[in-house]
């Protein structure tokens, strides 16, 4: 996909991104907090969102805006094309075989919950095991204890080593003859680590072993092809890649999403009703009750368009470049110790200062405009395993800049400065 | 007690032990924030009042003396003597301290009919609820509605 | 709440809010379908938005967006203040006894699903019997099926008479030692029966059942008194009341509520968390996982000012004037008969031309602008039960004006015109 | 057979029962829509065109002969004889019948062979797609489609 940003040459001859014109297209981010222009290192929670994601679901609401699958009549069709044309771009952007292997959710916690419910109640049973990392974001971890609750499964979790990593040998030998289902995040949310995606799937499969990938931190920075990578099921939210809440994606290899009952009932997703028994609708529908969250679905699409309009390739390059500048900075930062030291890591930065509470840090932090994560960031054991409450974490995006990196760099230091005098 | 003892004069313990009165104590410390003018000033001195909070033992960090609604935790319990409520508190943060020594200094050992009834405007006068985001605002809301339902319970007025 | 739109004067001397003025806030009502202006009839289906919802969430995701409850920035905190706010007001806007008695969802049919799931694995058992009414929307009839089916309990439903009315007798008298559960929409949306909520709510409490009302056609229409009404759960869905999509609300009595286990794991619902089990936060947070739909939310309280902002007297009287207007109308049309008389009618009018499939007669009315919808209007049994597969359904809301309703008449009769030459 | 008989010359049925080619059916039936300007002409010329559809017998409505993705219900059937294509088909709505009426105007005794590599750009011509909300362009494609795929399985061509 070419990029549509009026691009300035690179010193190598090559046209790079505006990045200046790209990041006026984010309104959150031109504002000053607490009397300092704002510098948000918090898109790992939730992305900020350029103009063309928030137009279009503004567009939708004030022309397009009614019901879907149901209505004969003119707004009706114009708003489940628009919708259904949404499910056919996340397909083709995530390499999808077909669009009905895209089931539309209100984020990755109901994604994955809604396999870990209707999978694991089908295919679990006593003496199971079902397989997740150390590295787990709660909404990858909990949702799999209540279904080994349920069935009777056992969860096993592969460590995590003083890096921040979990190795592949690790995962092999972890998964075993008993393992059902092996749910892993591709990307750390806590730490940045990449993990190897595809071989670890590669590794499931031939053994038989069912996978579920959390792409909840992938989608803003790397391209997705689910023909290489080859899972079973991927889940993400839309809020994390410049798109709304309340919006996202549950993707399953359709032969394996026939095998799902539903979780929830209601309109759409039924093909006949009766008072004594339904037949459920064809997918993706039997997996979408009730009225969804078409704006949302809206600009999911217009977040993916936003994403491809600068190109992969640019958002690659720039993201990494922005993170070697920042972890270049924060680690001259004297009394700074980073957690988790992954080979391979994404535009995620967790940090402590000895003796400093991450909350005292990120106060101080803000009072300076800072914006960033403070606290266990949904990964309570994995902080129990580095003997840690919680850390502060940067979280970068293609929006960010090297001047926010110099603004975070001094900021931190003055915010140390003032704690070591109080703390004499 | 919770408060070195050196530091008696500044805190407004005279020799008897009773404090200024609610509203003096809060004019004296809004008037000490006057000087400081930047948010750096501001929270070095909020820090510094916190080092005078002298702690709990691990088992008095019982979870009914931790206060919700504080991202930092703090705990904080209180005794009654002589018709008057003396307060202890811990946190394992600096600015919460801070925050939890303003409200200490405002009502240890003051009458329960005067936390009860004293308006406690400290936090806007000296500009902290500008610059005290929600959380931390709720933080404190939680520690002085602690502070305000013990001194209920302890006027025996039990309509919580 | 006082108006604050400009007010005429009505004959009585009384203060009328501005009609015009109030259509004027819906951008997507001013626009030609079919080379027709449009006439929106489809309320019952989707409400249309009020720019100031619009604005609402373009202003969040202009400046305040962030994820809530975990941050120490400035941005996570004035989001969490404005999402907690919303839940604040909603409480109030039903008069619900306390704010964590609201929990937010992503529709009406997940928050009845949630109930289905946790409070039916909780109290169903073989033998027992939940009990639903022939008018129910699919959304409170197959969460119940799938909840007996898991359970063993059974489902009984209330008859529908020819006037499309459940007596409160046939109530009573299903109400027996061995339900468990009466669970009910307060208006019917495919026929706008109106059910004595509050009597039905009465009988049922006095013998000790629990009671669920599906309220999805009742928040933009009518206001709520839970206090009066005394029920123990209530469902709806913010884009039925002039709120975004995505967006729901589940009200439960706190006592009940804290005796539901959660159906969904993830971020924001749990208190500790380790690898072996998890610990459940407190209400409403514990029945909330994951990044919930901010915006939606933000938007959904938006709705809530605008309708406060009119007051419920002037609506209630505005559409009663119209309803009774589109009644007289519809009703002196030669081949129609409306499915459903009954004597408390909320805005909504089911018909059907004798031999018309209402799919042509929708398209035909598509035609000339008048969207309606037709079809089963998720609620295949109630259309059997009156013999037919679908009915056309006019519904009304406070935006709707009488111009609009004698078009829809001349529509009509043109549409029914064209079907009688083609049917000689 | 679906066509009324005496209705062979308006349909392009020639004696030997050969169909004039898909262009030239689709040309006629433009230039026959031409004439119409306004929507309820257009819609009384389809409903009209729909009566023309003979339907099936309750046995041949079948889950099978269902066509997806309309909101009327439409079924459509096929017969293979002499490597020409025969249609059969019913609704259980004046529009859609109309719609299924078009195609098979223009499909009905082709040959496979050119059911799949000719165009069919009438609903454009006729102003019908900009009139036909996706929906029912929807049950057109579904229809269109179910025709161009028994088509390619009357080829022995089974790749689907
Ligand atoms: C009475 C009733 N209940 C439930 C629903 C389901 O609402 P939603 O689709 O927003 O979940 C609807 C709306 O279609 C309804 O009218
Ligand atoms: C890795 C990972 N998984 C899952 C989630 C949960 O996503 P959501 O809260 O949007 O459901 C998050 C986001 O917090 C995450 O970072």
């Amino acid at each position: 996909m070419s990029s549509n940003w009026s691009a300035k040459t690179g010193s190598e001859g090559l046209t790079r991104p505006d990045w200046d014109a790209i990041r006026l297209e984010f309104p959150a981010l031109h504002q000053s907090v607490n009397g300092c222009p704002l510098a948000y290192f918090d898109h790992a929670a939730t992305s900020q969102k350029p103009r063309r994601v928030i137009n279009a679901m503004t567009h939708y609401y004030q022309s397009d805006n009614a019901n879907v699958h149901r209505g004969v009549h003119n707004l009706s069709q114009r708003a489940t094309t628009v919708y259904e044309a949404a499910r056919t771009k996340t397909a083709r952007f995530l390499g999808a075989a077909d669009s009905s292997e895209i089931i539309f959710t209100s984020g990755t916690t109901a994604s994955i919950n809604l396999v870990a419910q209707s999978w694991g109640n089908a295919h679990l049973k006593p003496g199971d095991e079902v397989l997740v990392t150390g590295l787990e974001h709660h909404a990858n971890l909990v949702p799999w204890q209540m279904a080994c609750t349920r069935t009777g499964a056992r969860l096993k979790i592969v460590p995590v080593n003083e890096r921040g990593e979990v190795s592949t040998e690790a995962v092999s030998e972890m998964l075993t003859s008993g393992t059902r289902m092996f749910a892993f995040c591709w990307i750390s949310n806590a730490l940045g680590t990449i993990n190897p995606a595809q071989e670890w799937v590669e590794m499931a499969r031939k053994r038989g072993i069912t996978t579920l990938i959390d792409a909840a931190q992938v989608v803003a920075h790397k391209p997705i092809n689910l023909q290489e990578i080859g899972c079973d099921f991927l889940c993400f939210s839309a809020h994390k890649m410049m798109g709304p809440t309340g919006t996202g994606v549950l993707y399953g290899i359709k032969s394996v999403l026939e095998t799902l009952d539903p979780v929830f009932g209601g309109g759409d997703m039924i093909d006949e009703v009766s008072y004594e028994r339904s037949t459920w609708a064809d997918l993706p529908y039997r997996l979408e009750a009730g009225t969804p969250n078409i704006s949302g679905v809206i600009g999911l699409s217009a977040a993916i368009d936003f994403l491809e309009s600068i190109g992969w390739a640019s958002i690659l390059e720039r993201e990494s470049e922005l993170l070697s500048y920042a972890l270049e900075k924060l680690r001259n930062i004297p009394r700074i110790r980073f957690i988790g030291e992954p080979k391979l890591r994404s535009g995620v930065i967790s940090f402590i200062a000895d003796g400093v509470h991450p909350y005292d840090l990120g106060t101080l932090l803000d009072e300076q405009g800072i914006a960033l994560r403070t606290g266990h960031h949904c990964a309570q054991p994995l902080m129990r395993h580095f003997g840690i409450s919680g850390t502060c974490r940067v979280s970068l995006a293609l929006y960010n800049n090297h001047e926010e990196i110099d603004r975070l760099d001094l900021a931190i230091r003055s915010a140390l400065r003032l704690i070591t005098n109080v703390d004499k | 007690m919770w408060i070195n003892d050196d530091s008696n004069a500044s805190t407004g313990l005279n020799m008897m032990n009773i404090p200024a009165s609610i509203p003096d104590i809060q004019d004296q410390l809004a008037a000490d924030f006057e000087f400081l003018d930047d948010w750096e000033e501001r929270y070095a001195y909020l820090m510094d009042l916190g080092k005078d909070v002298r702690g709990l033992s691990q088992e008095e960090k019982t979870l009914d003396n931790l206060i919700k609604g504080c991202q930092s935790r703090v705990w904080l319990t209180t005794r009654l003597e002589n018709n008057r409520l003396w307060m202890y508190a811990d946190s394992d943060t600096f600015i919460a301290r801070g925050i939890i020594a303003l409200l200490i200094r405002v009502f240890n050992g003051q009458t329960p009919a005067d936390i009860l009834s004293e308006p406690f405007d400290l936090p806007e006068r000296i500009g902290l609820t500008a610059h005290l985001s929600p959380g931390r605002a709720n933080g404190l809301a939680g520690m002085l509605a602690r502070i305000r339902y013990d001194a209920a319970v302890a006027l025996g007025d039990r309509k919580n």
